[in-house]
């Protein structure tokens, strides 16, 4: 019965999704900025104007300047390229050492190789995060790559855990005791039959660890562990723009409005692939 | 049961050894000499190595890591390098100032998310549902940081409703460190009540679907009678997975928090001991910290155990 | 448009709450300040901020600094030095007891020298006391000093924070329960946030005005901001946010104090590094740099341009900003003089404070006009003493130093500059043993000039003292001579 | 006077058309049964009753339920009626219950809602109803957990719950699908001496003819969302006029045209295999305790014969079936296929396997949903060394697709294109692409519509003689086994404890548990 629903075409889905709508075109937004970022900006981002600091929104400079005059549009656009990078490479650490451990673990359940990558992934969890990032940091020195590491390496169980237990639950399918019975082997059926079934979980989990990496980045560079001048980044505007709050509040405006309005497009993308992908969890709207 | 506790408390254990190793190796590759942070530009270099001889610091790495895990398993954390004074009880004192704000973000974030989360979820679709689900997400996307920055502007520096910062001390009175603790505590849970929300709410729509909850309805429950007597419970598993991962969080979440509101807590303590290469404090407070969470992981399974009979009978 | 409500909205609405809560317990103060002390005794650790809550207050030396820098007596009431300039005989206050009840006497003061300069020492300054050869005590109010070779410095060495005197049976405790003979006890340090001090009411000199003095400890800037706003602090000592300066200068609840400090900033470079081994290429760096913009963007105003490492206050300073004035065009012909392969990369690290971060900045910004790029790496001050100051692994880097006198620190070729000149060398020297005036005069002179030929650094600026304070307090310092909020001299304006 | 009348009834859910016209009654005491295919409305026909209908239904027409007009009621007066005049009793007794508060509890709320009763005198009255239900205290005390109780348990719990007030209507939906031959047959008897003791009108839903030909009085039968015959049982099935009844009755009772293809010749030999598995440890360190599947079984299967494996669940078939395959080691005994052993060392034995191929029950789950059907039917390719591609490829996916009664264009298509029968077809010709031996048909029709079983029955005759087929064919469902085998083994707890020629076993079994499985199966009236 259900069915009906279920195999209207993608596309469609896809159009009558609020959630997905609105998310994917904010998500659009600040990554359309980004890409312009590499060949125009409104002003150039790596040289100071003392002269012009911190001027309000004008025709010139639409989202005002900040305490070294440069253009906050400039800066916003210019540091969505470095969320964007921070998280993508953040995200695709984890799907890539998570995915396969997870695939891995699944295959051998309840040997002792599946404990003791769950044991692992439990161990990783156990670290407060936020405090490893700035050890991390703190070791190895303040920059966008071990911002990247430190947040990768907590996506590693996250992608670990939910493939394995989407995983587990595919593994009880007569699918793949069909494949079983055509001879293929644990590796095979994993990327073949398991891998293609967990991608929809994969990529709504995707887009949610995307959005936390872009909050994580923003919170380590915000505490000066992040990516480190000249690249402008949106946690260190808010931190320089912190002192200006109180007589220049749109410093610390946009750059918040910037992370809260991308970080919520990915979430509601999220949401909204989730609920094309798994019409199970299809929450009345 | 007991079996099931004595498992547990093994891996436990094991977590908290491996942490331990790990730990102690990340801090002793940091770059930085505790003595030369403490005496400055013009130290001789005489003066240096009588410091850091008298700090203990010339041992084999081995001795030294064997030294920290006896004195922790003694209740002993050794001395601060910088303080010069016993970092147990530097812990004791900051901790009565992470341990409440913890407490008391968590309080909030669960007082706000399950009557929001019931509500939205009894009210599917309905305009309750969409505002909860509406404001949660701006509230899982707003970098808790930044809100603590427009609360300071807007409650501390315009209204003057509370202080901007800084932690009077329980003796001083209990109602005047609450206050002073409760703008942290508001950024703090901000974001987490709103994840707690939405997962009681989807929590209790999962739950709500079950064949159950037919049952009772077809016994003659009303909505409310189903959701309250049935679904609730059963939907508590998913929640306090939830609420065991925040705690930690929040321990360790405080460190930018009670930076900005400059509270004299673990998270201040870490961030200057980093900053002051006291590499005593940091390994106890981040083992302490990871102690915490393992240990709040445990108990959450435990109380699963009291929620879910099957899982009673498993163990 | 958009500030106008907002902030017309916050004035009034802090000037109404301000009348409101105005009331102010008359004998106590509440002073902020950015850095907590790691601990109490001022003579095993660099940390200024020792110094700042208890020099003077709590802890006093044989001599101590007046408000405008010069030296005065402290707990030795006089002394008399001899022709050579060798022996000091130092005569000391009646009737002091320290904090615990102890009596004071020359005794201590031997303890106290004899222990700064013994081998196992923990004395951050032990240079202080080099020249010390012998303490003797004549009778308990008398104690002679024989250095080894005459020192111009000596009664200034003793006025320091690391100088200060302690009684014997307490020395080992200072770090937790500081025992001095100051005009404040000594009350409560709740770690993290805030020490309290007591009037001491057996000080044997001129009592304090106030009864009881808090210092907190807010690190963050902004929360220093809200702090003060809210009143939540009396006195914010060496404000760390100069950009909220004018909105505290405009509200008549505070004041600010600008005043002077003997902290040099400069733009150090790593002199035996190549090629900033080359002083045109030292030269070129100076001219790449455009003073006015630094002072503006980094310290929103607030700094004194200095051509040289010595602070524009002092008598003997010489103004030799003109050497190194901006000019990129002759920066640029400087570097291809040099023979540098454009884009020359060097290594900026920068320490925490935000002069030396926003600095940076501003400096990385205008080098790139001039086809310098520095690559700017933020380090925390123990990652920086390590890797810059000790490693001098590093091509140029900000910082400012804040000892008074420290001209001759780049003496040393062994200091992190790196920096190597024989004349230089000897004029130090010579100061050293030079008690004339007028000839330690010119010797100053005649350094500083070196100094500013040789390119040694890029010198910035005079770091600003910025206090802020309730209108209503007075007998604050307003210069900083040296790390300290003397309170003894403190009050409420009635 | 009639307890329920339902006249006209129109249901729509969200616009789309679910109920036309639906009329029917039921009076005191009477077992009305209505039956219908999947999809055909009968199930929404009770939500109805119950006024429990998902989101977004739209109800036209009469429900009178003891004098209540059940469609204009008010949220809470429903409530009310709900549980106390009329109870209902579900498909699944897994999920009916509450996993986590005791069957006391569960059903002595019932009474606590609608009575006001001391929670102690609730709980009396709840032990009254679990005995009323065979549930004795003594093995049932009130303190019991959900999990704690087997299938049939948990249903008479759900059917106390019910009957805990004693109401004058019993809903029973598809009651006993879930649940085994012999259970089934006791809680049919159950509900029937409940409805004869109270009284009780009930209304009992189900797709099976043969369960309501023995008890109800009435039946309706529908078929998208329509009533197409109604009448009493006792001569219904004489006097319908329907075709889709017709059919539905012929399909019922349908059995394909086949012959005895058996060969003297031994395809497949089980000889005393045992399957145990560990059990999860008591102790940290003591050894893991074993519990045995399969407790060495041997039988024959002969070139062409068509053998039935019958049990119940947990029996022990399917760890069996898995062995046979190659799928898991045995841990003694063995299994040849054609003189070959079929797992060779820690590996299956791929030459042996590629000569039997296997069909699922699931219909919807035995097939990657991302794959098309071309890429789905060649997998078993995989076990050969040279297999086809190209045109061969294309050529051998016609000829399966072909076969099994599918137009070769369709290995274009995703599986959600086709309906359960068409993709147990595609299962089929998965299993032929290879040309195997042996097909193992693992409950292969049960979850089908009881005509698409037929058609797929047929099918199955029809290949075995075109391409002389031998079938394993395992099932608890007795008349379809009886149907297409020659010969049956039954299996109880690990062991076989009949075997036989189908016909032999079936007429005159020997076994008490055999005797006890037919018994309980139940049968459309012979001479339908």
């Amino acid at each position: 019965m259900s069915t009906a629903v279920t195999e209207r075409s993608l596309g469609a889905q896809m159009l009558r999704n609020r959630n997905l709508l609105i998310g994917g075109a904010l998500t659009f937004v600040f990554a359309a900025a980004a890409l312009i970022s590499f060949v125009w900006v409104p002003y150039a981002v790596d040289g100071v104007d003392i002269a012009n600091k911190i001027k309000p929104p004008s025709a010139a400079h639409p989202l005002g300047t900040d305490h070294f005059g440069r253009d906050i549009l400039s800066m916003i656009m210019v540091g969505a390229r470095t969320s964007i990078a921070v998280a993508i490479v953040a995200v695709g650490i984890g799907m890539l050492f998570g995915v396969p451990l997870g695939l891995w673990a699944a295959a051998r359940k309840g040997t002792l190789l599946d404990e003791v990558i769950m044991r692992g992934n439990d161990l990783v969890f156990a670290f407060p995060s936020l405090l490893i990032a700035i050890m991390i940091t703190a070791i190895f020195g303040p920059s966008a790559v071990n911002a990247i590491i430190a947040i990768g390496i907590f996506n590693i169980p996250v992608f670990a855990r939910l493939t394995r237990s989407g995983a587990l639950a595919l593994w009880q399918r007569d699918f793949i005791l069909a494949a079983r019975v055509a001879g293929k082997g644990s590796a095979r059926i994993s990327f073949e039959h398991i891998l293609p079934n967990v991608a929809n979980l994969l990529i709504v989990q995707g887009t949610i660890q995307f959005s936390l990496g872009i909050l994580a980045e923003a919170g380590l560079s915000y505490v000066g562990l992040g990516a480190q001048p000249p690249i402008p980044s949106w946690g260190r505007m808010l931190a320089e723009s912190q002192t200006m709050i109180s007589f220049a509040p749109h410093m610390a405006l946009f750059p918040g409005l910037a992370i809260l309005l991308t970080v919520l497009g990915l979430n509601l993308m999220g949401d909204g692939l989730r609920d094309i992908f798994d019409p199970k969890l299809r929450r009345g709207r | 049961m007991l079996r099931y506790t004595l498992s547990r408390l093994l891996s436990l254990g094991v977590s908290l050894a491996v942490a331990s190793v790990v730990i102690f190796l990340a801090i002793e590759v940091l770059p930085g000499d505790p003595a030369a942070y403490m005496l400055g530009l013009n130290a001789q270099p005489d003066t240096l190595a009588a410091l850091r001889d008298e700090l203990g610091l010339n041992g084999t790495l081995w001795e030294r890591y064997a030294d920290w895990v006896g004195g922790m398993l003694r209740g002993d954390f050794g001395t601060s390098y910088t303080y010069r004074s016993s970092v147990s009880e530097m812990i004791g004192e900051r901790l009565w100032v992470s341990l409440p704000l913890a407490l008391y973000a968590l309080t909030l974030s669960t007082v706000i998310a399950f009557p929001a989360g019931i509500w939205a979820a009894a009210r599917r679709g309905k305009a309750a549902d969409v505002t909860v689900m509406g404001v949660t997400q701006l509230g899982v996307a707003i970098p808790n940081f930044w809100f603590a920055m427009l609360m300071v502007l807007v409650f501390a520096i315009n209204l003057r409703w509370f202080s901007a910062g800084g932690f009077p001390g329980w003796d001083k009175g209990v109602w005047l460190s609450l206050k002073a603790l409760t703008l942290p505590a508001v950024a703090l849970a901000l974001p987490q009540a709103s994840i707690l929300a939405r997962v009681m709410r989807s929590a209790l729509l999962d739950t709500l679907s079950e064949d159950f909850i037919r049952t009772a309805r077809a016994k003659g429950l009303t909505k409310g009678q189903a959701l309250r007597r049935h679904a609730l419970r059963n939907a508590l598993i998913p929640v306090l997975t939830i609420i065991g991962m925040q705690f930690s969080f929040l321990m360790a979440g405080g460190i930018i928090i009670e930076n900005v509101f400059f509270l004299p807590g673990l998270g201040r303590m870490i961030f200057q001991a980093i900053s002051a290469r006291d590499l005593i404090v940091v390994e106890s407070v981040v083992m302490l910290l990871v102690f915490a969470v393992v240990l709040v992981n445990f108990m959450v399974e435990l109380a699963y155990a009291l929620v879910d009979p099957r899982l009673r009978a498993r163990a | 448009m958009m500030f106008k409500p907002f902030r017309t909205g916050l004035v009034s609405a802090l000037a109404l709450a301000g009348a409101v809560t105005a009331a102010q317990a008359d004998g106590s103060l509440t002073v902020a300040m950015q850095l907590e002390p790691p601990h109490l005794d001022p003579t095993s650790a660099a940390a200024a901020a020792i110094d700042s809550v208890l020099y003077s207050n709590v802890y006093e030396g044989l001599t101590r600094f007046a408000s405008d820098g010069s030296i005065v007596p402290g707990l030795a009431r006089s002394w008399d030095i001899s022709e050579d300039g060798l022996t000091y005989t130092f005569h000391l206050a009646e009737g002091v007891t320290f904090h615990d009840g102890s009596a004071f006497d020359a005794e201590d003061v031997k303890f106290s020298l004899d222990r700064a300069r013994a081998d196992d020492s923990t004395n951050a300054q032990k240079g202080l006391f080099a020249a010390i050869d012998t303490v003797e005590v004549t009778d308990p109010l008398t104690v002679v000093v024989t250095l080894s070779k005459p020192t111009g410095n000596f009664l200034f060495n003793m006025a320091w924070g690391d100088a200060v005197i302690v009684a014997p049976e307490s020395a080992d405790t200072l770090q937790t329960t500081p025992n001095g003979t100051g005009a404040f006890k000594f009350a409560d340090w709740v770690q993290g946030d805030r020490i309290e001090l007591v009037k001491n009411p057996e000080y044997w000199g001129t009592p304090a005005e106030l009864d009881e003095a808090t210092f907190k400890f807010i690190s963050d800037p902004t929360a220093a901001f809200a702090a003060v706003m809210a009143e939540d602090v009396d006195v914010f000592y060496s404000f760390p946010a100069p950009e909220n300066l004018p909105q505290f200068d405009m509200d008549p609840r505070f004041k600010v104090l600008a005043g002077s400090t003997e902290g040099e900033t400069i733009l150090a470079m790593n002199n035996k590094l190549a090629p900033l081994d080359d002083v045109r290429v030292r030269e070129a760096v100076a001219h790449a740099i455009n003073r006015q913009e630094i002072i503006d963007g980094a310290m929103f105003g607030y700094g004194t341009p200095i051509g040289s490492f010595f602070p524009p206050h002092n008598p003997d300073y010489v103004d030799l900003t003109g050497l190194s004035d901006y000019d990129p065009e002759k920066s640029k012909a400087l570097l291809e003089e040099a023979g540098v392969a454009l884009p020359l990369r060097l290594k900026m690290t920068l320490p925490p404070p935000s002069y030396a971060r926003r600095g940076g900045e501003i400096i990385a910004a205008q080098l790139r006009q001039v086809g310098i790029e520095a690559q700017i790496e933020n380090v925390e001050w123990a990652q920086w003493l390590e890797t810059t100051f000790r490693g001098k692994d590093y091509g140029l880097t900000i910082v400012s130093h804040v000892e008074p006198m420290d001209i001759g620190s780049l003496a040393n070729p062994e200091y992190y500059t790196q920096y190597d000149n024989p004349d230089f060398r000897a004029v130090i020297e010579e100061l050293s043993v030079t008690a004339d005036q007028a000839a330690r005069s010119e010797l100053f002179k005649q350094a500083q000039t070196t100094l500013a030929e040789d390119y040694v650094a890029g010198f910035l600026f005079q770091m600003a003292l910025l206090t802020v304070a309730k209108a209503e307090v007075e007998g604050l310092w307003v210069n900083m001579p040296t790390p300290a909020v003397d309170l003894t001299s403190v009050h409420w304006a009635k | 006077m009639s307890l329920l009348e339902i006249s006209n009834l129109d249901l729509d859910i969200h616009g789309a058309p679910i109920l036309r016209d639906v009329s029917l009654s039921v009076a005191p005491g009477q077992i009305v049964g209505v039956i219908g295919e999947s999809g055909s409305g009968k199930s929404m026909t009770a939500f109805t009753v119950l006024q429990l209908l998902p989101e977004g239904a739209q109800a036209r027409g009469q429900v009178t339920l003891n004098g209540h007009d059940m469609l204009s009621l008010s949220e809470a007066q429903l409530c009310r009626l709900r549980g106390n005049e009329v109870g209902m009793v579900f498909q699944e007794p897994m999920t009916a219950l509450n996993p986590i508060r005791t069957i006391g509890e569960q059903v002595a709320e019932t009474i606590l809602i609608h009575e006001q009763v001391s929670k102690s005198e609730a709980m009396a009255r709840a032990r009254e109803a679990l005995n009323r239900v065979e549930l004795p205290a003594d093995r049932f005390p009130l303190s019991r957990y959900p999990y704690e109780l087997s299938g049939g348990q948990r249903q008479r719990v759900v059917i106390a719950m019910a009957i805990a007030l004693r109401p004058k209507l019993l809903i029973a939906d598809e009651p006993t699908t879930a649940l085994d031959v012999t259970t089934q047959a006791q809680i049919l008897a159950l509900l029937t001496r409940l409805v004869r003791e109270d009284g009780m009108g009930m209304l009992m839903i189900t797709h099976d003819l043969a369960v309501m030909a023995d008890m109800a009085d009435d039946i309706v039968i529908m078929q998208k969302g329509r009533v197409v015959e109604t009448g009493p049982a006792a001569t219904l099935f004489e006097t319908m006029q329907h075709p889709y009844s017709k059919a539905l009755l012929a399909a019922s009772t349908h059995a394909p045209d086949r012959e005895d293809g058996t060969t003297e010749q031994p395809l497949l030999t089980v000889r005393n295999v045992v399957r145990a598995y560990a059990l999860p440890r008591k102790t940290l360190f003591g050894a893991p305790g074993q519990v045995q599947a399969v407790k060495g079984v041997s039988f024959d299967l002969k070139r062409g014969e068509s053998l039935g494996l019958v049990g119940e669940s947990g029996c022990g078939k399917s760890t069996l079936t898995r062995a046979i395959l190659g799928l898991e080691q045995v841990q003694g005994g063995e299994i040849l296929f054609d003189g070959q052993p079929v797992f060779t060392g820690h590996a299956a034995n791929r030459a042996v396997r590629r000569r039997m191929q296997v069909v699922f029950q699931d219909p919807y789950g035995s097939f990657n949903p991302r794959h098309k059907v071309a890429r789905l039917v060649t997998e078993p390719f995989h076990l050969l060394d040279a297999p086809p591609t190209g045109a061969a490829r294309d050529a051998a996916i016609a000829e399966a697709l072909t076969s099994v009664g599918l137009a070769p264009e369709d290995q274009h298509k995703y599986i959600h294109e086709f309906s359960g029968g068409q993709r147990q077809r595609i299962a089929i010709a998965r299993a032929l692409i290879i040309k195997p031996d042996l097909i193992i048909l693992d409950e292969a029709v049960s979850a089908l519509d009881v005509q698409v079983r037929a058609q797929i029955l047929d099918l199955l005759a029809d290949l075995s003689k075109r391409f002389g087929l031998t079938y394993l064919f395992i099932s608890h469902d007795l008349s379809v086994v009886r149907a297409i085998t020659d010969r049956v083994l039954v299996m109880k707890s690990g062991e076989f404890v009949e075997r036989g020629p189908t016909a032999q076993v079936f007429d005159a079994p020997q076994h008490a548990y055999t005797k006890a499985l037919i018994a309980a199966a139940p049968r459309l009236p012979e001479e339908a």
